[in-house]
């Protein structure tokens, strides 16, 4: 179980939440519908193995929507806020 | 109650942790034998003189009792019968219990004549890998397999229904201790005693571990006794949770373990009301892992026969079930745990007639004891071949330096029974590695130790090679005191470690196999429950299979039930040898939970029959089924399909009637239809309409208080995401209606707009689809009905007009009013708060007695609405634009919405992409189903191209006499009055359609508006 | 029909929830205790803690605790926390509680009625907490899961708000009511074991 | 090298099986190649063995980082099949299909291809309609199907919840009779058996770390064992593409996630067919050695960890048990995790890429396996004339650019979806 915590709810199991995504994608707004800006929001992801910005909504919960860092390769969760805020990597992981 | 005789000539007179006050009758392959509480089937069999217990996986090769734990690879039975059977179960593992049945398994006829054992005279055929080399020809593997399977597989399962439950069970804790032999009690007292939360976890029936199994002292008194000391000072602990009979079975993210508890698997059948086993997802702040070792076996010629057994394995069934193995025993280990077996051996008062010690010099205290015992001891010699079938009956010793150089040795027979062996210890590291942990080779020990971890687990004792009693306790408590401080719970000052009374023993020799005897072709099992030779490693590595996944692929060396623990090693160690490498660079495999395996029941709980998924009710559901109404599942939520009337029995006939009726009845006089499950969303706040102009293609600046609109929204991707009517009941306050089936995904798009998107705009959203009950009334007389139901508001079309929304009372029940439509009829739909649904469904159902009013559901619904060519989630279906839908008019060009950019792309604005049409057949009686493919020609022979595909469909519109159907078809909006052919290749059927408009009743919309 | 007698609310348990003993009986009687509370008054309000602290001072007579998880109130209202500037605010049905609460708070704040749209369950027992930890996968520790505290979270596959009254232990189930009889269904059926006493 | 056939298996018994040959040869990388892949699953493998085979480009090496198949060649549930309604999807799943039905024979290897039937349940009226519409695409396109009805469906698997107290009724189902099973290791070691025997270098143990790049051009491959020039430079390195892709700093409509994979211990033949679950993510075969095969939905979050979590272990043993009551006492014996390039419509991708010389193969979801031969087919075509087949002419990068998207779930995008 991956354990998210919730700024609201406190630490919780994710199976409380529904997975939403990439959270560096910002939406365009405002942009020509014909800007790429678009294309690249809606369908072209970084991906990385390692650190990952994502969304995930605690739709069990609070229904607030909650920003996680999270490696990808070994899913260790290295910090989590509201969407707006910043989440930095711990030290530890920029040296690694 | 099975009765036998009372002999068990194989039991010691004393000792052990049975119960003889208690002795169980049981059976195994159709013979009744005694054994007692405290037994387990293997010991039970055992002490009954049953030596020959299953055939193994390939070869059918008489097998006997290997082990006496959860490694066992060869002593596999079906337990029990019945809904309660249980192939590929451990005998090793079986708690005894009276009444208890088992059989053999792999075998045909019988255990003693297995015909199939025809396999083990082929075995020069069928080594490793032979199948990818052959039946690769006509009639094709399919054929083939057909025998294969038969022959594989291990035990047999039927269909039969599991009468027993299950529970799932979550835990939280500070510090999980995961086995209960010294070094998990010593840390778990320690932990426990500075009051943190503490899980305990054993496999088996009672604590203690390999305490239970060995003749060890602690403080000058047996062991045991200070294992039950401790287990009674932890369960006096408040914060100690002990739970015994559980397999931590995985080591998952979050520092989580799972385990499954084993209620009630040591009883004939559960006790009424309780479960068979209980799942339990631990959530850990650290873990640590006391989960001791496993034996590894000595790979020689013949080390697969009935009495060869683990050396521990043999002390353990003399010291905890006071059962004889054998009753003349020869040993063969390559440390001094030869020596150590042959004392308790000989104290069991079995005849030790030799301890073969490959090693020459090096040995400790034992070997004196054992020596002083009279007992033949042969050094640098090993076991080179055994004799006996259906059981040993001896063995063939020779010096070992000898046959390592090629040459033919002398070799000694000796008589026994029992060939005791032990090859060293492998740490378990298994839970370890279910995570990141990396395993790394500890030559002193030839076994995998645990490497570093990325989690918060630490290994104690014999799980990190630390396998002396006084390395276990000091391992154990240092690690309960120090990971108890390190999450903040104060320690007192170190306690002394118990004293042991332990002699000094001699270096392990490495002895991945004891080379073949020139000339014989030797059948050294490396994996015995899988049949996998020395050979086939050795042929796997000669055709390249050279990392250790091949080999076990290629092999399938540790693919058995018993994944590899006690072969796993052996076979690395051979292909090293093979190689020439160094077996820590040849590396080992990845171990997979679940550590033993676990019943599928068990992960399921309480979830399963009808209740495997939730199921939702809408607030009328009862009155729906003392109605006659048949009910289906519409995404979680039982609605209406149809409704009998009273004295019709369900038939197809009947089904059909009832759907033309409540059809007719909307159409000419009216109908009410239960609509609580569409979703609904209460929207508040100052940009409210701003932002229903976002997510809405159409516009919704100019809605007045007490209008409806109907909107259309997409995904991000231009796709339609839902429709619906949103209506607007006050300032800055709206209510939005979804289809059933989106209503979930659509708050959560409105949530996730909202919270990570556009967090500026004041908009508040609330899901109230469980506060209201709705009802829809249409028909022509539903004004009537309304008038009735509401005799203060005014319903006509001036004061009250289509898309018109009121708030209002139903004789003192709040109800809010709107007249909007889905059948295309003049219609109101009525919301109601929840708990007066009933009440205000049951005055509806009073007030249009007289105006023929029905009770009608999902089918009638969906003739309706196809007549008026609306759409559903039949035509919304996750691939279609707006455009293609015919909303294409709807999208604003004034403003931005969501998935406005991505519906501008090339091939989403594509003129020729299908677009919603009505399709009617040409006959104007021919049926067409849904599912239908749209094509030109229906003599086209394949590939044919595929113009659109029939989307709805109803047999009969019986308001137009005809079937009617909705269909995506390309270009579909310039083909109307031309003619297509809908096909169904799967039933053979075409039919010529005419394509129409998708409104095909009432197209100007009078009704609807009168 | 304004002749109608006054309209009585249905709970969605009716003919499911059927008072009685099921299941085990231990000598010192049923482990659990489990039944409906109702009719309430429940009225969700988005909305500034100072605002809905103004208001409720008025409104309500007791103040919202602006922690994560905090309840309020030991006896009618009772005002639970259920995210960022979002409450739920329960007490026996009696007086319109959602136009009380719309008057006394400003234009900006939201306020929901969800009496109908929630089942309120109370369980209590010895063996609550067991039975809670079947279905739920939060820490009901006493320690971690004190009285006027209360969790969103998921309990038996449901979305529920269980706010612990008291530690004996006591908790109220609000679950949404289209998912009321699975969830019963699933505590009955998991109570079983201990003894249910349905009242 | 010698011809695998009985003949040579009882001649090398008799010999004491010392006369057997490797498999494949284990060369030293060559300073370049014609065609370098990335990639030593079954989709590398049968690239190489095509461009070899049919388009006579035998200067080709695969560069695997670890073991051949060690990706989801090796860890996938083995079903095969080309039960697709879109056709861009259907035409080329059918191919792959026919590939299949031939390759044991074109490897002189036993992949044991097992044409059981692959049967899709529908729980409603409205599942019928859809796998209707697939079945009815599928045979205008000349692929077999079935639709079958409740009693229909019976017949076939007995042992499904037929009874009042099934969550999910059975309405019937959509039946795929050519469709199957394979052995997935075999699969990976006939294709480099194969390939090697055309010449093929199949380096394992060699992880690209880095590319050497000229204008638009990639010139080498940068390794653990050394830098390789290339020719050419093909990716089939699905569920790391991502990953590689980043080191050349192109952004892909993909994400990768984890699936998990189950199976039971080994029992005697119980359930003969390939079902899946039409009420969620399921589905359920038995291997030659006995074992119940399974495999669920995604973990749903983008992960590279082959492993997954126990949630998603619940929720797939749970629509087991919905599906199959009987299973309940029968043991799950391992489970484990791949990673699975989700790409944004949940159809592969093939085709060229931006960069010159560098061809892509990926975004194959949970779809690689059966894709194997067909995958490898196409995209040596793709390589070897620098333009796709028409096969996978629709499977094109650009397509979600110019929003011709191929989407069988109908999901958007969100790749955690298909």
């Amino acid at each position: 179980m991956l354990y998210i915590d919730c700024p609201y709810c406190g630490s919780r199991g994710h199976e409380e939440f529904t997975y939403i995504g990439d959270a560096t994608k910002k939406r365009p707004d405002g942009a020509e519908t014909s800007d790429p800006a678009w294309f690249d929001y809606v369908y072209l992801r970084d991906n990385p193995r390692g650190p990952h910005l994502e969304l995930w909504h605690h739709s069990l919960g609070c229904r607030e929507v909650v920003k996680v860092l999270r490696n990808t390769l070994t899913h260790e969760i290295l910090g989590a806020g509201r969407p707006g805020d910043k989440i930095a990597l711990p030290d530890a992981e920029t040296e690694r | 109650m099975i009765r036998g005789k009372e002999q068990q000539p194989f039991r010691i007179s004393s000792g052990g942790e049975i119960e003889r006050t208690q002795p169980l009758g049981f059976r195994f392959d159709g013979k009744n034998y005694i054994g007692y509480q405290g037994d387990t089937l293997a010991s039970a069999l055992l002490a009954n003189g049953v030596r020959l217990v299953g055939r193994s996986f390939k070869y059918h090769r008489p097998r006997g009792i290997y082990s006496a734990g959860p490694e066992e690879p060869n002593a596999l039975v079906h337990l029990r019968s019945g809904g309660r059977q249980e192939p590929n179960t451990r005998a090793t593992q079986i708690e005894l219990f009276a009444g208890l049945e088992a059989k053999s398994q792999n075998r045909w006829p019988n255990l003693k004549l297995d015909l199939m054992g025809v396999n083990d005279l082929a075995s020069r055929f069928l080594v490793a890998g032979f199948y990818y080399k052959t039946f690769m020809g006509l009639p094709g593997w399919h054929f083939y397999e057909h025998f294969i399977r038969k022959a594989a597989g291990m035990g047999a399962a039927e269909h039969i229904p599991d009468p027993d439950s299950y529970d799932k069970m979550h835990g939280h804790a500070d510090i999980v201790v995961i086995g209960a032999g010294p070094a998990g009690l010593a840390a778990a007292l320690q932990a426990g005693e500075t009051g943190a939360r503490v899980f305990l976890i054993d496999e088996n029936d009672r604590p203690g571990g390999r305490l239970r199994a060995e003749q060890e002292s602690i403080d000058g008194r047996p062991a045991m006794d200070w294992a039950n000391e401790t287990v009674a000072a932890l369960q006096d602990m408040e914060n100690v949770t002990l739970l015994t009979r559980t397999t931590a079975f995985g080591y998952y993210d979050g520092d989580t373990i799972g385990a499954v508890e084993r209620v009630s698997d040591h009883l004939l059948a559960p006790a009424p009301y309780k479960v068979r086993q209980r799942r339990w997802l631990i959530h850990a702040k650290r873990v640590l892992l006391a989960t001791g070792a496993t034996e590894r076996p000595l790979v020689f010629d013949g080390n697969d026969r009935p009495g060869v057994m683990l050396a521990g394995a043999a002390r353990a069934y003399a010291t905890r079930f006071a059962v004889q193995a054998g009753k003349s025993a020869v040993i063969f280990a390559n440390s001094d745990d030869g020596y150590r077996t042959a004392l308790d051996l000989a104290y069991a008062g079995i005849d030790v007639r030799g301890v073969i010690d490959p090693r020459t010099g090096g040995q400790g205290e034992l070997k004196d004891r054992v020596a002083a015992r009279g007992i033949d001891i042969v050094e640098g010699a090993a076991v080179v071949r055994t004799h006996g079938y259906l059981g040993l009956a001896g063995v063939d010793i020779a010096d070992l330096e000898t046959l390592r150089s090629g040459r033919m040795p002398e070799t000694r027979f000796i008589p026994c029974d029992l060939l005791a062996t032990g090859g060293g210890w492998s740490p378990n590291v298994h839970l370890h590695s279910h995570q990141s942990g990396r395993p790394v080779f500890d030559p002193a020990i030839a076994a995998f130790v645990p490497g570093a971890s990325r989690m918060n687990d630490r290994s104690i004792g014999a799980a990190r090679g630390r396998f002396s009693l006084a390395e276990c306790l000091a391992d154990g408590i240092a690690a309960g005191r120090e990971t108890a401080q390190g999450l903040g719970f104060p320690v007192g000052s170190s306690p002394a470690t118990p004293a042991t009374d332990e002699p000094a023993t001699g270096s392990f020799m490495t002895l991945w196999q004891v080379p073949a005897l020139p000339g014989r072709k030797a059948r050294s099992f490396v994996d015995l429950q899988d049949d996998v030779a020395a050979s086939d490693v050795k042929l796997a590595e000669s055709e390249g299979y050279v990392s250790v996944e091949h080999l076990k692929r290629y092999t399938t060396l540790g693919m058995g039930t018993d994944q590899g623990k006690t072969s796993n090693i052996n076979g690395h160690g051979i292909l090293a040898e093979a190689r020439g490498m160094d077996i820590a660079a040849v590396g080992t495999t990845t171990f997979r939970p679940p550590y033993t395996p676990v019943a599928i029941g068990a992960f399921a709980g309480r979830e399963r029959g009808r209740h495997a998924h939730p199921v939702r009710r809408t607030p009328m559901h009862d009155w729906h089924l003392a109605n006659g109404a048949k009910m289906i599942e519409a995404g979680l939520w039982m609605r209406p399909q149809y409704y009998l009337q009273p004295g019709e029995t369900p038939s197809r006939a009947a089904m059909d009637e009832a759907i033309i009726r409540e059809t007719l009845a909307v159409r000419n006089a009216a109908g009410i239809s239960d609509v609580s499950t569409l979703g609904k969303i209460d929207i508040q706040g100052a940009d409210a309409a701003e932002f229903l102009n976002r997510v809405y293609i159409n516009g919704w600046k100019t809605l007045a208080i007490g209008k409806a609109r109907y909107g259309v929204m997409l995904r991000e991707d231009g796709i339609a995401l839902d429709d619906g009517t949103t209506s607007r009941i006050g300032e800055n306050h709206y209510y939005m209606t979804t289809t059933t089936a989106e209503a979930g995904p659509v708050m959560q798009h409105l949530e996730v707009l909202l919270q990570v998107h556009w967090p500026d705009l004041d908009v508040k959203v609330a899901s109230v689809t469980d506060e209201w009950a709705a009802m829809a009334i249409a028909g022509p007389n539903s004004r009537a009905i309304l008038s009735a139901l509401f005799p203060n508001t005014d319903f006509s079309n001036d004061a009250f007009p289509f898309m018109g929304v009121r708030e209002t009372d139903l004789g003192g029940i709040p109800a809010r009013i709107f007249r909007i439509s889905f059948s295309g009829e003049l219609a109101y739909e009525i919301a109601v708060p929840a708990d007066y649904g009933t009440a205000a469904w049951e005055r509806c159902i009073e007030a249009g007695a007289g105006h023929g009013l029905l009770p009608y559901g999902m089918e009638a619904l969906g003739i309706l609405r196809i007549e008026k060519g609306h759409v559903t989630v039949s035509e919304i279906d996750g691939r279609h634009t707006a455009g293609d839908l015919g909303f294409g008019g709807m999208m604003s060009t004034k403003k931005r919405f969501v998935g406005d950019a991505m519906a501008a792309r090339e091939g989403m604005a594509d003129p020729s992409r299908p677009a919603l049409v009505g399709l009617t057949p040409l006959d104007g009686k021919t049926r067409i189903r849904a599912g239908s493919v749209l094509v030109a020609d229906p003599k086209t022979p394949p590939p044919v191209p595929k113009l659109g595909h029939v989307s709805s469909s109803a047999y009969l519109s019986p308001n137009l006499g005809r079937p009617i159907s909705l269909g995506m078809l390309k270009g579909g909006r310039e083909r109307i009055g031309e003619t297509v052919w809908a096909v169904f290749p799967l039933r053979n059927e075409a039919v010529e359609c005419r394509v129409t408009a998708p409104v095909v009743y009432d197209e100007e919309g009078a009704r609807l508006h009168g | 029909m304004a002749d109608l007698a006054s309209p009585q609310r249905r709970s969605a348990l009716e003919g499911v929830l059927v008072p009685g003993d099921f299941g085990a009986t231990p000598f010192n009687g049923p482990g659990i205790l489990l039944s409906e509370r109702g009719p309430l008054s429940v009225v969700q309000i988005e909305a500034g803690t100072e605002d809905l602290t103004a208001a409720a001072g008025n409104a309500l007579g007791i103040a919202p605790s602006g922690m994560p998880n905090e309840a309020a109130g030991t006896g009618r209202p009772r005002i639970l926390g259920t995210g960022t500037g979002r409450w739920l605010i329960s007490e026996p049905e009696g007086r319109d509680l959602a136009a009380h609460l719309r008057a006394s708070l400003p234009e900006s704040a939201a306020v929901t009625g969800l009496s109908h749209a929630r089942v309120c369950l109370r369980l209590s027992g010895r063996d609550a907490r067991t039975l809670l930890a079947k279905g739920c996968g939060i820490d009901i520790h006493p320690d971690a899961f004190r009285p006027d505290t209360s969790r969103m979270t998921s309990l038996f596959h449901c979305a529920a708000l269980i706010d612990c009254r008291s530690a004996e232990p006591v908790y109220d189930i609000y679950v949404h009511r289209s998912y009321a009889v699975h969830l019963f269904e699933m505590l009955l059926d998991g109570a079983l074991e201990f003894g249910c006493r349905v009242a | 090298m010698a011809e695998y056939s009985v003949f040579s298996l009882v001649r090398n018994a008799l010999t004491g099986h010392k006369n057997w040959q490797r498999a494949w040869r284990d060369p030293e990388p060559k300073p370049s190649y014609d065609v370098v892949i990335v990639g030593g699953g079954g989709h590398g493998l049968a690239t190489a063995f095509y461009l070899a085979k049919v388009h006579g480009i035998r200067n080709v090496a695969v560069l695997e980082k670890g073991w051949l198949g060690g990706g989801n060649t090796g860890r996938n549930t083995t079903i095969v099949r080309s039960n697709y309604m879109l056709d861009d999807n259907s035409h080329f799943y059918e191919k792959s299909l026919q590939l299949w039905e031939q390759l044991s024979h074109e490897l002189n290897f036993n992949v044991m291809f097992s044409q059981r039937g692959v049967l899709n349940l529908a729980h409603s009226d409205g599942q019928m309609d859809r796998f209707a519409r697939r079945g009815n695409s599928m045979r205008l396109n000349g692929v077999d199907a079935e639709l079958l009805d409740r009693r229909q469906v019976m017949k076939m698997v007995p042992h499904l919840d037929f009874s009042d107290e099934a969550r999910f009724p059975i309405y019937g189902g959509l039946l795929q009779p050519r469709g199957g099973t394979a052995r997935h290791d075999a699969v990976a070691w006939g294709l480099a058996r194969g390939a090697d025997r055309l010449g093929v270098d199949i380096i394992q143990n060699c992880e690209v770390t880095g590319f050497r790049r000229s204008g638009n051009r990639i010139e080498a491959v940068e390794t653990s064992r050394g830098t390789i020039g290339c020719g050419k430079l093909g990716f089939a390195v699905a569920g790391n593409t991502g990953h590689l892709a980043s080191k050349l700093g192109l952004k892909l409509p993909i994400e990768s996630h984890v699936l998990q994979a189950f199976v039971s211990e080994p029992l005697k033949p119980f359930f003969d067919h390939v079902v899946t679950f039409g009420a969620e993510h399921f589905y359920l075969s038995q291997s030659d050695k006995g074992g119940l095969v399974f495999g669920g939905d995604l973990d749903m979050y983008n992960s590279y960890a082959q492993r997954g979590n126990l949630p998603t272990i619940d929720h797939v043993m749970r629509a087991g048990l919905a599906m199959v009551p009987s299973i309940s006492r029968l043991r799950l014996l391992r489970h484990w995790g791949g990673v699975m390039d989700m790409s944004m419509d949940g159809s592969p991708i093939i085709g060229k890429s931006p960069i010159d010389n560098l061809y892509l193969n990926c975004g194959w979801c949970y779809g690689g396996f059966k894709a194997t031969p067909g995958s490898g087919w196409v995209f040596a075509h793709t390589i070897a004339e620098d333009e796709p087949h028409a096969l996978n002419a629709g499977l094109r990068l650009d397509r979600f650019e110019r929003g011709h998207l191929i989407d069988e779930e109908a999901t958007g995008a969100v790749p955690g979806k298909h």
